[in-house]
């Protein structure tokens, strides 16, 4: 159960209130940084699709509906010899916590409406852990996608201001 | 962007079929739209339900219970609901929630209209 | 010079890295945002440019291109009788205090790379005010539009959770 | 995602005159690979320098900025530099900035080969 900070401190961090008209821009904000982070359009859809899927989650089951309770979504890139090899989000909030074993989708093979939204995140995801936070209150879960294919290194760390820097002699 | 441009139902020019298109995204904040307009057209007890997703960018876990729900009703009435224009972000959803055998899934309109 | 809490909580606060790669993930975000607030398309890629701007300008002024440093975005809701009346954003760092008189875009008529930035956040917002932050380090630049017509009484503070709960009669 | 797919240059389809054509965002992480390559183009003083921003779903003023400063090595080299396919979006910004009477802009790459 390792804590986000053992990651760093996140690259983005955002606080949003409990209301679902700000879904989409929390599903813009993901999917356009894992675009950055070398996924292809539908891998970046997808990842937006679950961070909305635990967010809903949150809202409903975290939050009954609340519109005016805290959520966090923390974004690091995995790096591995500074290129980028995927995403790590978290998502966290002050609700109740449960035991992370009630976090169950339901088996598909008998379809009705509802139950998808565990499913759905774990199958995009490559790790999708729930557990409590520090604390005494409050539920976190962290997802994890590797890129299919690594970006060049130093996107990250260097090419950003490599790119920035070089060549020119204006605008310094 | 009131609610009025979330869903658009058009009863006529598709021989006596009825088209439901709803634009943008259908999340958890659009969806319960989309479900009542679903359920209001299927009150009128159509022969045919084509629900039209060219326009639609987006959809989440509860634009797809929205419509399993509506399958479910379509069936027991005897209204025959099909699926057209979907986008591949759109049908990636419903692959990954294995629902794609569940619905009849077409590419246009007109087809949606014969099949 | 009101400090956005004056304001209350901020619905959204994001706080990422000074690193160019995640100016398109702050512009997607708040221009998202802008939408379901009740801009259109064309006004929302303007609030979007304005913000990039303002970040730009902390990352190449206020950091000298660092790519580490903490920059905070900030979005409230413009709100009157519970209906959205646009948008307030607030872009906080912790750079060097400047006076805010030295935030000048410069005269067009003189066609020549850069200098644009300034100009075109005041262009394009109704209120662009910098001041220096509380505590002695850090500058603030605050950014309010108004939206064009007013969104349907309520869709902050209740249609999100009235379209959840309800059945209201379809969509006219 | 690498650098090399954000602008591609064609020296030969177009009459004689180069084509540019960078894709996607130009904002301050990308506009230096845009400049870079006008840089490049340049460099082997065409008679004509094509633009075709067609694929830029945005700019931002370091994007103009590297476009000023083309326009003005094309003058004093005698290039004939023309923009085309430019968005609504994009259109906009060149209009807050006041420099769409600065560049000679066309719609489309057909024109702007023979503007
Ligand atoms: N953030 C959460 N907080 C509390 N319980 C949750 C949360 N997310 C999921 N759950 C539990 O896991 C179950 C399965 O969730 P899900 O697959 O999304 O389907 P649904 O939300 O339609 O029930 C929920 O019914 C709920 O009991
Ligand atoms: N965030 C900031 N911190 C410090 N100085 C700034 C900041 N934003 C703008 N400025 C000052 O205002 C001037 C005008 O900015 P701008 O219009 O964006 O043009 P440019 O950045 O190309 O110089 C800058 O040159 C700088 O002196």
């Amino acid at each position: 159960m390792t804590p986000p900070n053992a990651h760093g401190r996140p690259h983005i961090r955002v606080e949003l209130l409990s209301n679902p008209i700000y879904l989409s821009g929390a599903r813009e904000l993901v999917g356009t940084v894992a675009k950055r982070l070398g996924f292809d359009d539908l891998d970046c859809s997808k990842i937006a699709l679950a961070v909305d899927e635990a967010l809903c989650n949150v809202i409903r089951h975290g939050y009954g509906r609340a519109l005016d309770r805290p959520i966090w979504i923390s974004i690091w890139p995995v790096e591995h010899d500074g290129a980028a090899e995927g995403i790590r989000i978290a998502i966290e909030d002050e609700a109740k916590q449960v035991d992370p074993e009630q976090m169950q989708g339901r088996a598909l093979t008998d379809i009705k409406p509802g139950g998808l939204g565990v499913h759905i995140i774990r199958e995009v995801m490559d790790e999708a852990t729930y557990e409590k936070r520090e604390g005494g209150v409050g539920m976190r879960l962290t997802l994890v996608k590797k890129a299919p294919r690594p970006t060049e290194p130093g996107v990250i760390t260097e090419a950003a201001s490599r790119a920035v820097q070089s060549t020119r002699p204006q605008a310094r | 962007m009131g609610d009025t441009e979330i869903v658009s139902v058009n009863t006529e020019a598709h021989q006596g079929a009825v088209l439901v298109s709803p634009q943008g995204d259908v999340d958890m904040s659009r969806s319960p739209v989309l479900r009542q307009t679903l359920h209001d057209v299927q009150a009128r007890k159509p022969q045919r339900m084509v629900v039209d997703l060219a326009n639609v960018d987006y959809m989440d876990s509860s634009g797809l219970a929205t419509l399993v729900e509506a399958m479910r009703s379509a069936k027991k009435a005897d209204t025959k609901m099909v699926l057209c224009g979907m986008n591949d972000k759109v049908r990636a959803i419903f692959e990954i929630a294995r629902l794609h055998h569940f619905f009849t899934i077409v590419d246009s309109v007109d087809e949606a209209v014969s099949a």
